[in-house]
């Protein structure tokens, strides 16, 4: 075994973390970068897991300590790769170290400081629904729980002024002058893990979105039915009246498999997330009705079809096949009225209902033509990265470098981590028949 | 306490590799059952010894449930097999005791059947509240 | 020693976010938690598993000088390493830590009854505390791992896993049933979406593998008996046929890959009874072999016994495997009408939404009919097959003469499978599938250690994904492999010398050996147990007369302190 | 030189005329063989389009024959008539055809006279000539280059993509009032090969193409095209199109080179600059030809004519406009009936178009507007049309801009208006800023967005002249208490063809139990921009 051998794993998700314990466990030292200031991922936003329905901030978080504190880990948070050069078995990367301006090992992460900071500015977690201040965690269970500043957002960067924070951090630990770095590292394989974004259907006005205030993404639903969440678990309207709706309804596939949108594509996980979104919906009230609209019910994993079935008989979940042509809001109740085709009679119906749900795109990452281009690696028409060989989809263009989880494609969580599991395989392999500095096919003994 | 107010008390020994990991799985599904059980993990039912059984119903438990994996699944080989070798002894000496049958019980739940966990539960709890209070327990 | 001082006990409600504070009182059960004999902190928190939760205990013990800890929230089947490991950073032993499990357990399936779900939560933290009172410190020892992985299933998945575990650097033996290698590949006809043959896949990796030292193929081998735990597994490996040899092998992991079958609808659609009826992989055989009769018109049925008709799951490929032998038949027969006859088109992803959209534009046609109103088959007038179905657009049945009748069946387990588990000691699920240690975030690992599942063994699934979960199993192997030991618990039997009677009940009762007797005691002869063989089942305490053999964090004086307070305390 | 033998089609009424047709022959009255009967029970049934209609087909007379004032069977069919015969007339006057057709009253008894009228008019039209119709060389019906195929048809536009998911269904304004119709369905018709059953869903012709189902349709599903060219395989007939088919046929006559039209610009009042060449050339389109169809709905149109003009005038521009302008083609492209006579009206107006020099064409009607952008490079091949093209609203909104017009100062209170997207200026061109600057700059009137705008307006309910029906006024009324809904008090249209619709059911006579029409007034956009830059003399319309 090479004591030296190391990886770099782009991207603090569910994906990056099996990557990067599996390697750690192997005894190979591994550099993550994440972007933002807290690991986690698009997991940590959620709030249960199909098809078991698995808390899932629960079962991440120990992934997350455990990834954060591996002695064979270094995590960088709030950091960026910024320049690859070199080979497989051999690159040089360049790592950007943002500054956050709150010195990691000082910080306590009591918090005091973010309940002086005057400035608010939305909460990119909460996916917009509440504010967070310009020095902040990102979310409660964030790892680290180091405060971060937002120096967009921080009023001292814009007048010089203000440093309350400062004032009140018992621990000394900030300080605006710090300065952003530039790191290197050699490793002999790179783990390209980076995510999802979600597609905003502002530009499909049918369905108001962005117009009316009851109707919100899959994403921003899972916040409001989270406890942590900007509601604190209570399932609320964002109407003025913060009501509690009773009668909600899912439409699938907005934005995806949709060619208007030069999205053709099927996200692959939304028929499964309403179906729990709408169980959860029941299980907060008893009282809640649920109808989810749907073009082909694409239940294709383990026990997936098992759950739409429980979802129908134990929840009562009213699944109909057929797409909503359009919502109407009635300006009054704030209440959403759908049209849709009924399949027995063939009459278009009218469905009123409190709050909608759009099952939306999941897209890739808006800065994923800037890491393909760091990298050297190619993406496809929609800008996932590339697998050439389509048989090895963790493989991407150029060798040495590989990718896990729904940066390359549509899928779900099993999948990731199958994925993350995977291109630690392929890195490993990678450097057992690249040695370091190696240009041949240098054998190298266990 | 009055007859009517009575609720029983069970005790579960689940072992950790099939029954509570079935246990958890049926939480996971949200699958409801009576509240009367309270689960002690072992790492195998072929932990579970009879002296448990007459502590726990001396002191006023009214039904004692041995859940493990099902025969031939077990993590440890045949940790089920003794469990169940000494089941049958403690259920004969438990009749001479005047112990009804059924107030204790062995069964095997997997990992996989959450659902099945639900019905043991829900039945054996049925059962020990038709039984009544446990004539071991000296009028808890 | 620590624990010889009174017991400090913290204990650590969580609220789970809503998981568990929605259904229970957790603040109450707190409270209560903090009126328990030895308990000298107690706290709720909305997730105790959360960096802000884990700095909570670790302030907790150093301020409060606790020596054992306690939290209730949810399983230790997940959360216990991460808890162990929590005070362990604080300086206590990580065995002086006692998980109580009010969530899988209690808040979600008393999600209607507040109070006595609060009541039992209550319970059970006592009995946690009851037990944690008597905890002892406990050490890890390790041991070292066998450099060998094994993988079961020579098909495309297991061929792709002992590749990679090859190339990294080990020796792996692959073992195959069947006299050749590539399982269920070898019987189709083309693969999608790169169109290739199936054999120009196999070729390539079977190239690699026979170029490998390090890779040993058994093909026509089967595994009869297995013993042994992770890092040290002893194999038997026979031939299947004949009466060959035996090999013994001593292997650190195994990989199960051991595939799918096509289910055989028999009864279904006229399968079996009405000629020109036939499923997937016999019209695979057709297309391969060259001997397909002349086709006008065909109809493809999908979901045949899948989704509530034999079996209750969707088997994710059929669709993908009826649009793509749709198009073939399309492509050799330009001329001919191709139905396809579905409930849902389980296209899912970037490239099955594409491959389905060019089958459309092929002209392939796709009738989606009810769940309630599958289509009939029957004999049809001139050797045809009569088949009638729901247009549920047009709204009206449709009669169609056909050639050829093609029925999309789900992938189901083998018929041994269960064999195979048990020998392995892992469970299988509802579906006959192998069952995985967690649905989301252990995909293919089993519960036990050292065992890793990949493939269609684990559930239907394509090429590329068994590819993905091969690659997956082998790096879940060299976790082990490249670390080159294992860490064991420290919860195995022990012997009280002074008390042992050396009546050998015990060693009767151990199924690994592990308790010899030696000289020594009051009859000459005591128990002893090797700790490198004990694994810590804890049947060996049943069976001791004297009650000298004990198992370390399930000793008898702890678990009949849980069951007194279960049956003592509060009432 | 083979001498003219005029062929007559007289429409007589079943009591007096046509009686008075057999009076004559039982009495063995001669009169020329030219004349075809063709018996109606009443003056009253005939209709412009019947008029048009056949003298498009080659007539050169039409002689309508009813009772004596005062004798009709019907009481008053007569008087019906005599309207009916004084609007077509006003048609054909613009054509230069008015002599071929003639009004007579012959009754029961007037065996005699029957022969006369017949003897005269027969020579009037012999001394008139041949109707230019007659060697026309072009025709509307089944073009010859669209396969009939419906395979071919659902290659070329893309329905097999459809995954019936039903959101075409759920947004189409007609199902949603009417089952009978259903985008995905005669899709699925295509799909499953069923010609027959497509033919005779009503749902094809039923369909308003207005867009909204395409424009949602998340597998891009090109419905219009699909409709356009299903109708064009299915079909070459007018049966299911309104007002007896009379633009169609207008579209038709109109097709042949032969036809001028020398009462085109008779609309153009004394004041107006117009000129012959120039720059900027105003397409009036059928605006001309309205009135006198639309005679019985009571619906008036055409005033937006003079106020574009003024309100160009007014900015300094003097457009152009052309007496040999030839109908857009449009309806015919849209009823399955573009025959050859489609290309050659394309080929007329751009070659009339070039000959004038202008770079700028302005359309007051959308329909017009799509018909050169989108149909003509079909059949005149991609590069023909070298000039620009835009709608009236777009000019108005550069002319703004610009300062070219100034407004007048605002009052405090705004008078709350909407404004209806037609649908071939918004989804199919995709124009819904222009008319929307237009509005916002005008002092006294404040805009109110109905739910349905832009690009997801709501149809006004026909198009085509194709399908008009229960549907259409329940989607006029609709579309209509949007407008009311949203607070307006005028909604503003931007297409004669919204502007007539709206009108046509708001002016419905209807009963006592008809339910109380929407509280809103119809106003062209063009004539809203005039009165308010006080160019329309306080008159009406």
């Amino acid at each position: 075994m090479t004591k030296d051998e190391s990886v770099l794993i782009i991207g603090g998700g569910i994906a990056g973390f099996q990557a990067a314990l599996d390697l750690a466990a192997a005894g190979v030292q591994v550099h993550m970068v994440e972007k933002s200031p807290s690991i986690g991922g698009r997991m940590a936003q959620l709030d249960k897991t199909f098809p078991t329905n698995d808390c899932s901030i629960c079962i991440l978080a120990p992934k997350m300590i455990e990834t954060y504190g591996h002695k064979n880990i270094n995590v960088r948070t709030y950091a960026e790769v910024q320049k690859v050069s070199g080979s497989i078995g051999d690159f040089q990367v360049e790592i950007l170290q943002k500054a956050r301006f709150v010195y990691e090992d000082k910080c306590t992460g009591c918090g005091a400081c973010m309940e002086k900071c005057p400035k608010k500015v939305s909460s990119e977690y909460e996916m917009g629904l509440a504010d967070r201040r310009a020095i902040y965690f990102p979310f409660a269970q964030a790892v680290p729980r180091v405060a971060t500043i937002d120096k967009d957002a921080c009023i001292h960067f814009k007048t010089g002024k203000c440093l309350l924070c400062v004032k009140e951090c018992q621990a000394g630990a900030i300080d605006h002058k710090m300065e952003d770095e530039v790191i290197t590292v050699n490793v002999g394989a790179i783990i390209v893990a980076t995510g999802f974004d979600v597609y905003l259907p502002y530009e499909m006005e049918e369905y108001g979105y962005g117009r009316y205030e009851n109707v919100v993404t899959a994403m921003e639903f899972e916040r409001i039915i989270n406890a942590a969440g900007p509601t604190h678990g209570h399932m609320q309207r964002l109407s003025e009246d913060k009501g509690r709706p009773k009668r909600l309804a899912f439409i699938q596939c907005v934005g995806a498999r949709d060619v208007r949108h030069d999205r053709p594509y099927c996200s692959a996980v939304c028929c499964m997330h309403s179906t729990k979104e709408a169980m959860l919906a029941r299980e907060h009230h008893s009282d809640t009705d649920s109808w989810i609209f749907y073009t082909d019910m694409r239940a294709f994993g383990k026990g997936f079809w098992e759950y739409i079935e429980r979802g129908e008989r134990d929840y009562g979940i009213n699944y109909i096949r057929g797409k909503p042509g359009e919502i109407i809001e009635d300006p009054e109740t704030k209440d959403l009225i759908l049209y849709y085709t009924d399949r027995e009679t063939r009459e278009v119906r009218a469905l009123e209902v409190e709050m909608v749900i759009l099952a939306t795109a999941l897209i890739p990452r808006a800065d994923a033509p800037e890491v393909a281009q760091i990298l050297g690696i190619e993406m496809d028409e929609y800008n996932f990265f590339k697998a050439p060989n389509v048989m090895m989809s963790t493989d991407t263009t150029r060798e040495g470098v590989y990718m896990a989880g729904y940066c390359q494609k549509p899928m779900d969580i099993p999948d990731a981590v199958a994925q993350g599991s995977a291109t630690a395989a392929r890195a490993m392999e990678a450097m057992a028949q690249n040695p370091k500095g190696g240009t041949s096919q240098k054998e190298v003994t266990a | 306490m009055t007859e009517d107010e009575w609720e029983p008390k069970i005790l579960v020994f689940c072992c950790n590799w099939c029954s509570y990991a079935g246990a958890d799985l049926a939480g996971v599904a949200r699958l409801q059952m009576p509240t009367h059980f309270r689960v002690l993990r072992v790492m195998c039912s072929g932990r579970f010894k009879p002296e448990y059984a007459f502590k726990a119903m001396e002191q006023g438990i009214d039904g004692v449930f041995v859940l493990g994996c099902h025969i031939g699944d077990c993590h440890y080989l045949e940790g089920n097999h003794r469990a169940k070798k000494r089941f049958e002894v403690l259920e004969d000496m438990m009749v001479h005791l005047g112990v009804e049958p059924g107030r204790i019980k062995i069964d095997w739940v997997s990992a996989s059947e959450g659902v099945r966990f639900q019905a043991v539960i829900t039945e054996f709890v049925a059962h020990i509240k038709e039984l009544g209070p446990s004539p071991l327990g000296g009028g808890r | 020693m620590r624990h010889d001082e009174e017991p400090r006990i913290g204990v650590f409600v969580c609220h789970c976010g809503s998981n568990i504070g929605g259904w229970l009182d957790v603040p109450a059960v707190a409270e209560y938690a903090g009126t328990l004999p030895y308990v000298v902190h107690s706290e709720d928190n909305l997730y105790t598993c959360a960096e802000d939760g884990l700095a909570a205990i670790r302030k907790a013990i150093k301020e409060q000088d606790l020596n054992r800890v306690i939290v209730a929230s949810c399983t230790p089947r997940t959360h216990e390493p991460l808890f162990q490991a929590t005070c362990e950073e604080a300086g206590l032993n990580r065995y002086l830590f006692e998980f109580v499990n009010i969530r899988d357990q209690c808040s979600w399936i008393h999600m209607s009854e507040w109070d006595a779900a609060t009541e039992k939560a209550k319970e059970l933290v006592r009995m946690g505390v009851a037990k944690a009172t008597r905890l002892v410190p406990l050490d890890r020892s390790t041991a070292p791992v066998e450099l060998v992985a094994m993988v079961l299933g020579g098909g495309i998945t297991g061929m792709t896993a002992a590749r990679a575990i090859a190339n990294s650097g080990f020796e792996v033996y692959l073992v195959e049933r069947r006299s050749v290698l590539g399982g269920l590949l070898n019987r189709l006809h083309k693969i999608w979406p790169t169109e290739e043959s199936p054999r120009q896949l196999l070729d390539g990796l079977e190239a690699d593998l026979e170029a490998n030292e390090r890779v040993h193929i058994l093909t026509g081998t089967e595994m009869v008996d297995l013993k042994g735990f992770v890092g040290n597994f002893d194999v038997t490996l026979m031939p299947v046929e004949g009466n060959g040899d035996g090999l013994d092998l001593k292997v650190g992991t195994i990989i199960v890959a051991t595939g799918a079958d096509e289910m055989k609808p028999d009864g279904l659609y006229g399968y079996g009874e009405v000629e020109g009826v036939v499923t997937e992989l016999e019209l695979e055989t057709m297309l391969r072999e060259g001997n397909l009769p002349e086709i006008g018109n065909a109809v493809f049925i999908q979901c045949t016994g899948a989704r509530g008709q034999r079996v209750t799951y969707c088997s994710r490929v059929c669709c993908m495997t009826g649009i793509k032998n749709a198009m073939e038949l399309r492509e050799l027969y330009p001329e001919a009408s191709i139905n396809v006859l579905y409930r849902d088109i389980m296209a899912y992803g970037i490239s099955y939404e594409e491959l389905y959209q060019r089958a459309r534009v092929k002209g392939v046609g796709f009738i989606r009919h009810p769940k309630e109103e599958p289509p009939r088959v029957e004999t049809g007038p001139d050797g045809k097959v009569r088949v009638t179905y729901r247009d549920v657009i047009l709204g009206r049945d449709i009669v169609q003469d056909v050639d050829l009748v093609v029925l999309s069946t789900p992938l189901v387990q083998h018929e041994d499978a269960k064999e195979l588990a048990q020998m392995l000691r892992v469970p299988l699920g509802q579906d006959r599938f192998f069952f995985e240690a967690h649905v989301k975030l252990r995909p293919i690992d089993f519960a036990s250690d050292g065992i890793f599942l990949a493939g269609t063994a684990h559930g239907p699934k394509d090429i590329e994904e068994s590819i993905v979960q091969a690659l997956g199993a082998a790096s879940r192997s060299l976790t082990f492999l490249k670390a080159g030991q294992v860490l064991s618990e420290p919860i195995v039997a022990v012997v009280d010398e002074d008390s042992c009677i050396g009546c050998g009940n015990c060693i009767e009762v151990c199924p690994y050996g592990a308790i010899e007797l030696k000289e020594g005691g009051k009859r000459g002869q005591v128990a002893e147990v090797n700790p490198g063989l004990c694994k810590g089942c804890g049947t060996c305490p049943g069976a001791c007369p004297s009650s000298s053999i004990q198992q370390l964090g399930f000793t008898d004086e702890q678990i009949l302190a849980m069951i007194t307070a279960l049956a003592n305390g509060g009432d | 030189m083979t001498t003219f033998e005029p062929e007559i089609v007289a429409l007589c009424c079943n009591w007096c005329s046509y009686a008075g047709a057999d009076l004559a022959g039982v009495s063995r009255i001669q009169y020329p063989p030219n004349v075809r009967i063709l018996r109606v029970m009443c003056s009253g049934r005939v209709e412009v389009g019947h008029i048009i209609r056949a003298l498009e087909m080659g007539a050169d007379g039409v002689l309508v024959t009813g009772c004596h004032p005062g004798d009709c069977h019907y009481i008053s069919g007569n008087e019906q008539a005599e309207k009916a015969i004084a609007a077509t007339k006003e048609i054909l006057t613009v054509l230069g055809m008015e002599d071929r057709l003639s009004l007579e009253w012959i009754s029961a008894a007037e065996g005699q006279r029957f022969g006369q009228v017949m003897t005269d008019f027969v020579e009037r039209i012999r001394a008139l000539g041949p109707n230019p119709m007659k060697e026309a060389k072009v025709s509307r019906g089944n073009p010859g280059d669209v396969p009939g195929r419906l395979e071919d048809l659902v290659d070329r536009t893309g329905v097999m993509y459809c995954l019936e998911c039903g959101k075409c269904e759920a947004t189409c304004p007609i199902t949603r009032m009417e089952i009978a119709y259903s985008p995905m369905l005669i899709v699925e018709e295509a799909l499953r090969d069923l010609p027959e059953e497509l033919e005779a869903d009503k749902g094809l012709w039923n369909c308003i193409t207005c867009g909204l189902c395409s424009h949602r349709c998340p597998s891009g599903v090109d419905f219009l095209e699909f409709v356009r060219q299903a109708r064009e395989v299915e079909t070459s007939s007018c049966d299911r199109c309104a007002h007896g088919g009379v633009f169609h046929a207008l579209a038709g006559i109109m097709a042949n080179e032969a036809v001028s039209q020398p009462g085109r610009l008779d609309w153009v009042e004394d004041g107006m600059e117009v000129a012959e060449k120039g720059e900027l050339l105003y397409f009036t389109g059928c605006l001309p030809y309205f009135e006198p169809v639309l005679w019985d709905v009571d619906v008036h149109p055409a005033g937006a004519l003079g106020s574009t003009v003024r309100v160009m005038n007014h900015a300094g521009i003097v457009p152009v406009v052309m007496a040999d302008e030839r109908c857009c083609g449009h309806d015919l492209v849209w009823s399955g009936q573009s025959g050859t006579a489609f290309a050659e009206l394309a080929r007329l107006n751009v070659e009339a178009i070039k000959a004038t020099g202008a770079r700028r064409v302005v359309f007051t009607c959308p329909e017009g507007l799509r018909t050169f952008a989108k149909d003509y490079p079909r059949v005149l091949g991609e590069d023909a049309i070298d000039f620009e093209l835009l709608h009236i609203t777009q000019l108005f909104a550069e002319l703004i801009e610009e300062g070219r017009l100034e407004l007048p100062e605002g009052t405090d209170e705004a008078v709350p208006l909407t404004i209806q997207d037609p649908c071939r200026l918004g989804r199919h061109m995709g124009i819904v800023d222009a008319p929307r600057k237009v509005l916002d700059s005008l002092p006294g009137y404040e805009l109110r967005e109905m739910e349905h705008h832009g690009l997801n307006a709501h149809c006004c309910g026909t198009s085509s002249w194709l399908n008009c029906g229960t549907f259409s006024k329940r989607i006029q009324v609709e579309r209509m208490t949007q407008a009311e809904d949203a607070g307006a008090d005028l909604l503003v249209t931007a297409c004669p063809k919204c502007f007539s619709h709206f009108n046509c059911t708001l002016n419905e006579p209807g009963s006592d139990d008809t339910p109380p029409k929407p509280a809103v007034e119809i106003v062209d956009i063009s004539v809203l921009l005039s009165k308010t830059l006080g160019l329309e003399g306080g008159g009406d319309r």
